[in-house]
């Protein structure tokens, strides 16, 4: 498909935002500023992006404890989320759901999810709402290799097949649930073979590369949107940090093996596609990660400044009909 | 004010058993029907969605009506498909987990889902979806969603259902912050609750116990709700308090009529809502009963026995003139034998038993 | 492959004594004999008893709340079962657990299972038992096409395959669960299909057909004992009657769609087959008829005379470690 | 005799902090390892699985060894690939009902697995194999069989998981005839409890709260077991009874320190398991005190907490000079921000509080 320019750019923008989010993230965590643990997804920009490029803020997905990538392909702003991993009540989530819980509703972004597969089904059930009130809109579940063991995603394919949903489940296969490498755990050739199971169109991309994706996801996405039903997409790709902040990958990977992606690196390999094809300017990717750069430290900034939320925050939200008295038990 | 009750709104219910409107004996059967027609006629926002809620899904019959093949789990949906179709009534595969996941997610996106989840014990293979989505979502993503759900089962014991299809767990459900929890005990609080309950933007699950579904009671024309979180007085009396719930209710106002007939007065409360928990309504009868005897079909550990004792021991423990005693389903899975499962669930002579061993008499 | 004569007249035996046991034992509920629901597995007797007749009591299987014919095949005692089924001390769980928990671990029946697709993973966990032992012990997990929509088959398939162990899915495809058809319900053409995505092999079989069963479980279970891992077998068969003893199939399926599977009735089916190859004689057929006839008759008056267990049941096996005491919290 | 508790046998537990024999200061994690390692050499039918228990499994280091790419969740199982290899040490994939279930399924037939679950929470995921299969089997089958399988997962509040890595719903799991729950509160506990555990034919899930693995305690030498169902006095007092379980133990006995000082002299109880339940432990400590904290991190409703308010109330009343008091988190789900997750734990301060109101000083 051709993208248009705009979306090129957008593109470019959010595969940057991405990684310097992670990458700004991380060593934050590592000074101690983030209040739990973080999963960098740098490395698999081109997936979240791809895919979120054929969808507007009618559109919804779900995610997982690797959901920062998503959470800005789905257009959420870097400040109140750096501000949410930092516990702080100008966060996305009032400082209450940390780097694992970032949600925002109005960009259809429908939350990461810090149990495994456990956010497939509500893509699903989104999909769902589309067609019961005849919108447009799809439903997008992102997931990782490792939630193919969970049974809730053969649930969630198979049910979505039957009602004939408007979905997408995209698997990034990063080769790897922490430090168990998917041809483990997963028993079967190309996970988005098992698409077969359930009746639908399953279809293995490089994830390294944002225009393939971009191609097959507006595939997926159209046939969806046509009332076709579901679809499978395995976007095979690779995470450059450990499972999570404090992990450390040489204990489980060789040195090698992340060369060999790094020389694919999906930013590097979308710098050269758009500079051999004349799509882009140099000067405009340049401004472009001026601009996230800056926006990067004001980001921090925000969150550093930020306040901490009022002690009774613990026991609002519960309920949408009442609230929970201040105390507990004691 | 107690952690988890209720806002002391002012409780409407005006309709009822004793109050002077239009109605008729119905049964719990055909109320609980008639009220998802209800719920369904005022707002297209609800469907329902389960296994075999309708069955023979997608094929229609003789007249070319959709197919009810089965009309639901114990009747529940009986007719539905027929007068809202299969986008209203959606027949599921057997995947609990994977279309409660599913009702989450349409919830969070603005429908409100009804799912029948047949029989209580398969919440279990629908848990994780329950406690980590439905019920959390509100609170971790600070407060930006609701979750609009409303789910059914049937509890209990008494129909030889044994171990895996008898559950009573809602004190298990209970305890999980950001799910509400009633216990209907007959049509006219079925009717109220269920309401209620799809009306109410927090998800809710509503327990239907086995051996309520055949009872017929009085049921007002008229669509009502009850208020969630607010328990009943089945009978006013004043020597001692009874706690009943589901379907020790009317056991317990069984009990306590037959009580009655040998010189004891007992006050008997209906919970109606385990989460919330009207703590006022048991405070204010232990304040004046000075006793009180909980009733719960479940096993006993951790229960809402347990919830019910513990609450009284702490703010009416002044009112109290004798030790709070518990009767409830033994520390043991259902079994089959009849009279074994009899003998599991509590019942009007262990109740009247208690009372009187409390009362000395 | 070739059936030894013994193993043919065993086969004749089993499906009989099912045919026969189911029949009697839906008139005993029907005159309130039973003290629960019941579901009546004949139509489906070629299925069980073509897997167990390559199965001894050192190999295990797992059941549904369609158990009795899997009962049955593996050897399990039909007066036993009888009593159970009516509540009585003499059961084959002391008249605790009813007709949907039928257990016989003395035959490696590991129990029916009354929560759709539970009992999968517990001929996994069997099959990891012969694996880690060294036993040539292989596990049979019995369950119906409605199971195909949950989770817990996918991950038990997919663990299966991962550690390589020793066990045949057995997919008994009675065309419904509850009411609801499985072209409705279960996402995929051939449920043998899914066999695919667990790398392992999966073949669909005449349920109908003892002789059909008989090769395909053979050379499944031949390879689970060679230590080449799991397989699927999907077995297409039909429910002769209702769902549960009370239910009026009518509702949801067509006379003439009965017809055709009663066309194809199993135990004809090996009869006229018998006969025609001359395999057994009649007078042979006729006296193993006869045999089980009494032995359904004697499993009536067994289960009729035995005593009710004692109330103190309530109480005891919940744990191994200490009994309960009796009177719960009264 | 209560329901649910355990025969009155002979508690042995000769060994442990002020006992003469020979031992070290380890920390919690380093002792559960160890405690496996001990359980793995005592008997071949024990093997453990779960996700990354070894990680990068099937492969080898540079030495020819099962590589230990993970260790384990929280180093549980550092090392014991090495030393076992893959066939005990059994990597599995994320499905934890089907392994699970798997487990279930090798326990009833010949083996002793050892599960290790991770995170507490992802107990809901495997919630229906618990239930369904796990607990009921040996009551459902007329005692047929048992199910030796130990399960293990880390629970609480405390290193910013919050809201889907931070349960600690034990109480659910007591609640579950068939099934029993340890709470160990430190290195020592741990180990006689894990041992226990595994050792047990019975269906056994061992909590290990987040907040205890990294703290460091007196652990004997030699092998040995604590009794299931057994509490332990953590301190001796006369004025007030303190109930603590799992982290809340320590918080419990250093509350009491400080209590001390103001000339309050706590009794300090230390659950240990909560399914079955010591009652006599905490009911004679009530004979002797008259009043009652009960300390639980967990959410209030149908809670450990509740359930020993309940036993309280009905068995030692007349010995109660005033109302129970639970301490416990509040009915809400865990929070990230490290602010409100420390105001959700009860700590020293708020149990210090709660009994200087108790005792009106
Ligand atoms: C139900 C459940 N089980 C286990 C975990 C622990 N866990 C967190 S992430 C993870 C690995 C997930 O791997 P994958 O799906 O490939 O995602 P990735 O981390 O590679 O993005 C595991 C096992 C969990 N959070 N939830
Ligand atoms: C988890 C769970 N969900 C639903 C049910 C109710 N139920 C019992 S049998 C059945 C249909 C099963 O169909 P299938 O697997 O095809 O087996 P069949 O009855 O045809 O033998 C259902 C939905 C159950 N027992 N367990
Ligand atoms: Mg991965
Ligand atoms: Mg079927």
């Amino acid at each position: 498909m051709d993208i248009p320019p705009d979306k090129l750019a957008w593109m470019y923008t959010t595969m940057y935002r991405i990684r310097r989010f992670e990458e700004t993230m991380l060593e934050q965590t590592f000074k101690g500023k983030s209040m739990g643990v973080t999963h960098s997804s740098d490395g698999q920009e081109a997936g979240p992006t791809g895919i979120c490029a054929h969808l507007t803020d009618k559109d919804w997905i779900s995610s997982t404890h690797r959901g920062h990538g998503h959470c800005i392909a789905k257009g959420l702003d870097a400040k109140r989320m750096m501000a949410e991993i930092f516990g702080k009540a100008t966060g996305q989530c009032k400082g209450k759901g940390g780097s694992m819980h970032i949600a925002d509703f109005t960009k259809g972004m429908l939350g990461a999810n810090a149990i495994v597969g456990a956010g497939i089904p509500l893509a699903v059930g989104a999909a769902l709402t589309a067609k019961y009130k005849g919108y447009d809109s799809v439903g997008v579940a992102f997931f990782g290799d490792g939630a193919n063991g969970q049974g809730v995603l053969h649930e969630s394919m198979n049910l979505a097949s039957v009602w004939k949903l408007p979905v997408v489940f995209a698997c990034e296969n990063n080769h790897y649930a922490e430090a168990t490498p998917v041809e483990y755990a997963v028993a079967v050739g190309d996970i988005a073979d098992r698409a077969q199971s359930y009746s639908m169109p399953g279809v293995t991309v490089d994830g390294m590369d944002a225009f393939a994706v971009y191609d097959a996801a507006g595939e997926a996405i159209a046939r969806a949107r046509r009332g076709e039903g579901p679809s499978l997409i395995e976007l095979k790709t690779y995470r450059y940090h450990g499972h999570f902040h404090a992990d450390e990958p040489h204990k489980y990977r060789s040195k090698e093996e992340e060369d060999s992606w790094h020389a694919r690196d999906a930013i590097r390999n979308f710098e050269t596609r758009v500079a051999e094809q004349a799509l882009m300017s140099q000067d405009r990717l340049t401004a472009i990660r001026k601009e996230i750069d800056q926006e990067m430290l004001d980001a921090v900034e925000f969150a550093e400044n930020s306040p901490m939320p009022h002690l009774d925050e613990l026991y609002s939200d519960v309920y949408v009909s009442y609230s929970n008295p201040l105390q507990g038990l004691r | 004010m107690t952690t988890t009750e209720a806002p002391a709104a002012a409780s409407h219910q005006p309709l009822g058993p004793g109050f002077d409107v239009p109605g008729r004996e119905t049964t719990y059967r055909e109320t609980f029907n008639r009220t998802l027609r209800d719920e369904l006629n005022r707002d297209p926002d609800v469907f329902i969605m389960g296994e075999d809620i309708a069955g023979g899904a997608g094929r229609t019959d003789e007249e070319g009506k959709p197919l009810d093949a089965w009309g639901g789990p114990f009747a529940a949906t009986k007719g539905l498909i027929q007068d809202f179709g299969p986008e209203r009534i959606r027949d599921t595969p057997i995947s609990e987990a994977g279309f409660l996941g599913a009702a989450v997610g349409a919830a969070l996106t603005g429908t409100r889902p009804v799912v029948d989840l047949m029989y209580f014990d398969f919440v279990a293979v629908a848990f994780d979806q329950l406690l980590s989505n439905a019920a959390k979502s509100r609170y971790m993503f600070g407060g930006q969603t609701k979750v609009p759900i409303t789910m059914f089962a049937r509890s209990g014991g008494g129909t030889g259902h044994a171990a895996q299809h008898s559950s009573n767990f809602y004190s298990i459900l209970a305890h999980i912050p950001g799910l509400k929890v009633v216990v209907p005990s007959d049509a006219y609080t079925v009717r109220g609750l269920l309401a209620a309950a799809i009306r109410d933007d927090d998800p809710v699950m509503v327990c239907n116990h086995k051996k309520l579904i055949n009872t017929t009671g009085f049921v007002p024309d008229q669509s009502y709700t009850i208020d969630i979180g607010k328990g009943r007085l089945l009978r006013e009396g004043k020597d001692v308090t009874i706690v009943g719930m589901s379907w020790t209710s009317p056991v317990c106002k069984n009990a306590a009529e037959q009580l009655a007939k040998e010189g004891i007065d007992a006050e008997v409360v209906d919970l109606l809502s385990v989460s919330p928990l009207d703590e006022e309504i048991f405070l204010d009868s232990v304040a004046k009963t000075n006793r009180i005897v909980i009733v719960d079909e479940d096993t006993p550990r951790a229960s809402m026995a347990s919830e019910v004792a513990a609450v009284v021991s702490e703010k009416a423990f002044d009112y109290l003139d004798a030790p709070i005693k518990r009767v409830t389903g033994p520390h043991t899975p259902m079994p089959y034998n009849r009279g074994l499962e009899a003998a599991f669930i509590p019942d009007e002579a262990a109740v009247a038993g208690t009372v009187k061993n409390l009362l000395n008499v």
